[in-house]
């Protein structure tokens, strides 16, 4: 294992130490616990938009701090969700009356240690509710199993419940807002390499020279079926396949196309699959409104990507476009 | 012989030592099925336990308990935090402020720790977790009720390890494995083995004392 | 070799037509020769500010086409330069009276393909000018030589460079900054892995798993000394020496630091590889006042960063600061 | 005998062919001291140059080098393309609008070529580049000039031959290699190899001719 890194115990903090140093006038960070707090914070009258879990998935969470989008987020070690008394400083450091809404991705560790915190904070009189995504189609939904998995539609949930709360939304409407991302948003992601986390040392995942991981999570957890490599316009066209049946969405739906890079792919395949993406949704009539492509939800330096679809109505579309201002993502500002 | 909050501080230290011993292990088995760190969280959990019992050990075995459970709750993150959390912090409950415990205890405890666990992750007996080392523990544990401590922990122990090894051929139902469907068939799942792993450090740890 | 692609031959135009779909707000493109063009181009009164070299080092130089920085991109095959017709089909859509500013990285390829495509354009009556940025302190400067690399400076050049021109500044002053610009920046680069050029199928060079190649370019080429992997900490601050030794830069001095993965580096490795570089150049009295931090000039997957410093003045930190839009960079807009 | 348009055309064929050929080879070459792109550059150009042959062969030996030249300076990108493109362009200037060339023709064409590549990149013999190659094979066709264009290609292809291999002891100081300081040295030059191996196909094309 090759990384640049002092030291796998200290990866996290080290890290955030670089986050802190270059976007001093967006946040500031606390280190123990771990949070990233926006500058500003704690913002009087502003329902607080709090997420976090395991870090190796930057520029989520903490690169989302920011002006319209998160007022904290938590990175837990690699892989590993953050534990209650984090969540819980993040909160502190954020949470006026107006209350705050926890974003969780739906993994049993971050359900559990959010849960435990949330529990604490209503405990302290403070207003939190929790959203959970489970966006991920690739694995089967079920109420007898952990459920689906929360991926790249937490990007687009970060951003337009951080937009809601920024035009001063209470904290009800906050979260139905939220809800209504969680209903419309759905992503599949596929790996062509594995992961190495610092602290282990070895990849996640063994994967021959002609394979590739269909319906992959972003912990370097293996994905659902092990298929050969094939061309980008199979690949692609895979990949919709498995998110438009699972909505569904229609003709004539108006959507976000969000295609994600894992990490490790370079720029140049990441437009390519966006290009043959548009082309696709566009031979089915589903109208792409808006878009984001780049490194946004990641697996440390795993190749591959995710395709995420919200379906847009008038107010997502306004809450996605209006002016944000964090390290990761920015316009109008 | 009885159970004082010494025994209890020293059978969790060596449990701490178990779970150092095999962090590679456990790390490895939630590698295939997992995302490889269930040892790596284990160990930074029970490493942080035996600091904080360096610290000093509270009064009695349900105070040490409740120590562990919070500290294991602020240090392991992932899904065997809150869970190990849990389990002691409801085993803790349950022995209230007794000094000294009996078998009947430990066996009370033992049950109020892993209705925990379900209580939390909803998992059942067959869905391929630390529920399936944990159950037939509570259950075996009861049964040796009148055996004493040592014996209670070793047939307890003994139960965890047959049914940590029930999971191998399982399709998981919870937890991160449960995202592989039909493909998480044929892997001890991380967490039964170390349920496995603790309940025989504290069954020699008490075999000794 | 696992790659999303369709064909290597068609790689790069399958590539650009992703780069259109998304933001067709901002740039269009011209297939044959492939250009990437302001989407307002021509500008009126605007010197045009055109780049451009092989592909594979994305944004570079396509994701800075947009207000503010770049008016024309022109994209080679992979890490081999355009040729002169495609340059001058990129000086033909953008440039006016005002004339035309081309940034050429120096590569002999670069360099010469530019040349025939400067003199072409002057043959055309066009006031057509060329800078050469050269900043990479591992190649020995040498006029008996290649001379240096173009690498990471041409991105804090292209910013500024369109910024100048944004202001309304003539041909004579845009020339003149640029030239500021190359003066003053110095970068010095480091691969972990070697990158896998599509149509070549296998990587450029071989690392052993504790090797890394220090003074490593952006086109697979081996760095100049190959040395034992180093914890960050010892790694950083020997880039920074290298750097700050070449210009100099004194105590005293404000600089932007510019912190660069190479394609495949986690996010997380990155920040804490600039949460370094700033606390050494502290530690050096030397003043950090700007930063980027990120994936800006790339050589495909490769693993690695590179770190530039560019000494700025009142001038230069106004020109950064100045709003810009494109798909890679975005503020004040 | 004399050497007409469709000679020249035919021998650009062959040396296309040549060039796909080694395509693989010179990339190789470029891998260790360059960036692994030389065969596919020369290969795209040289594919472009049969492409427009097969739309009409131009009436003159000069106009069809001009034809090369120009697909070779807008198709191979890189440094080989300009420097190739204008090796071509000076030949053909060379040729004036003769319709047969004689073996003195073939002498000065080459070396206006090579004046063409050192205008340009301004190597000198001994930087390791495609110059190495090519200046030998000027000297060694001036010196065959009695001898006919076979045999003066001949000697030139076995100059270029030479002069290629001479790069592998040098420290390149001009193009990608020269970045890698003493660690160029050992190392074959692609731009010297394909020039050798285009001069080859030259003298192979005219010998059957
Ligand atoms: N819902 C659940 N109920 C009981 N145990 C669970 C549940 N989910 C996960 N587990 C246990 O947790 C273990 C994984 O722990 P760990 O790897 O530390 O956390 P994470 O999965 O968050 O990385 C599994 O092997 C399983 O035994
Ligand atoms: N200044 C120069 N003068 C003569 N030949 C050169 C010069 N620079 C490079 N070359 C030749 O070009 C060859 C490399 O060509 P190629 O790989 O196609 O271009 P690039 O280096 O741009 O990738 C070198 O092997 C060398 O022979
Ligand atoms: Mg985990
Ligand atoms: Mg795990
Ligand atoms: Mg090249
Ligand atoms: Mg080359």
């Amino acid at each position: 294992m090759k990384k640049i890194i002092n030291d796998p115990e200290t990866v996290v903090t080290d890290s955030l130490r670089g986050l802190a140093a270059a976007h001093s006038d967006l946040l500031r960070v606390e280190y123990d616990p771990a949070v990233v707090v926006r500058a500003d914070a704690p913002v009087r009258g502003r329902v607080a938009v709090i997420s976090g879990g395991g870090s190796g998935h930057e520029p989520l969470h903490g690169g989302f701090v920011g002006q319209g989008m998160l007022d904290a987020a938590v990175p837990g070690a690699v892989f590993t969700s953050p534990t209650p008394d984090a969540v819980q400083a993040a909160v502190n450091a954020t949470t006026t009356d107006a209350g705050a809404l926890l974003i969780v991705k739906n993994y049993t560790g971050d359900v559990l240690n959010f849960e435990t915190a949330g529990e604490l904070a209503s405990a302290d009189g403070l207003d939190v509710r929790s959203v959970v995504i489970d966006d991920d189609v690739a694995v089967a939904d079920s109420t007898f199993t952990a459920g689906r998995r929360g991926v790249g539609g937490t990007v687009l949930l970060e951003k337009i419940a951080g937009a809601a709360a920024g035009r001063g939304d209470r904290l009800d409407d906050v979260e139905a807002v939220a809800r209504k991302v969680i209903g419309q948003v759905r992503s599949i992601g596929v790996a062509l390499t594995a992961p190495t986390v610092p602290h282990v040392g070895e990849p996640s995942f063994e994967l021959g020279p002609d394979e590739i991981e269909f319906g992959i999570g972003i912990h370097g957890e293996p994905g659902r079926e092990r298929i050969p490599a094939e061309p980008a316009d199979a690949l692609v066209s895979r990949m919709l396949d498995a998110l438009v049946e699972d909505l569904p969405f229609h003709q004539g739906d108006d959507v976000l196309l969000f295609t994600n890079s894992m990490g490790g792919t370079p720029l140049l395949e990441l437009y390519l699959a966006h290009g043959i993406a548009e082309r696709l949704l566009g031979e089915r009539g589903i109208n792409v409104r808006r878009r984001l492509v780049g490194p946004y939800i990641t697996s440390l330096e795993m190749q591959g990507i995710s395709l995420t679809l919200l379906r847009l109505d008038d107010e997502l579309t306004d809450l996605w476009d209006s002016p944000v201002n964090t390290p990761a993502l920015r316009w109008g500002v | 012989m009885g159970c004082a909050a010494s025994d209890v501080a020293a059978a969790l230290r060596a449990a701490a030592a178990t779970i150092a011993e095999h962090r590679v292990e456990l790390t490895d088995l939630d590698r295939p099925i997992g995302d490889a760190d269930h040892g790596e969280n284990m160990n930074r959990g029970f490493a942080a336990v035996v600091s904080k019992l360096d610290e000093g050990v509270p009064e009695t075995p349900g105070a040490v308990l409740k120590t562990a459970a919070s500290t294991l709750i602020s240090k392991v993150g992932g899904a065997a935090g809150p869970l190990y959390g849990t389990a002691f912090l409801r085993a803790a409950t349950a022995l209230g402020d007794k000094s000294e415990l009996d078998a009947g205890d430990v066996a009370a405890a033992l049950r109020a720790g892993l209705d925990g666990v379900v209580a939390r992750g909803k998992a059942v007996v067959g869905d391929a977790t630390m529920v399936d080392a944990l159950s037939p523990a509570a259950d075996a544990a009861e049964a040796a009720r009148g055996d004493g401590i040592a014996a209670l922990l070793r047939a307890a122990a003994d139960a965890a390890d047959e049914g940590a090894g029930s999971t191998v051929p399982l399709v998981a139902r919870k937890g991160r494995a449960s995202y592989l469907g039909e493909r998480s068939v044929g892997h001890l799942d991380p967490g039964a083995r170390s349920s496995a792993l603790l309940l025989r450090a504290l069954a020699t740890a008490a075999g000794a004392a």
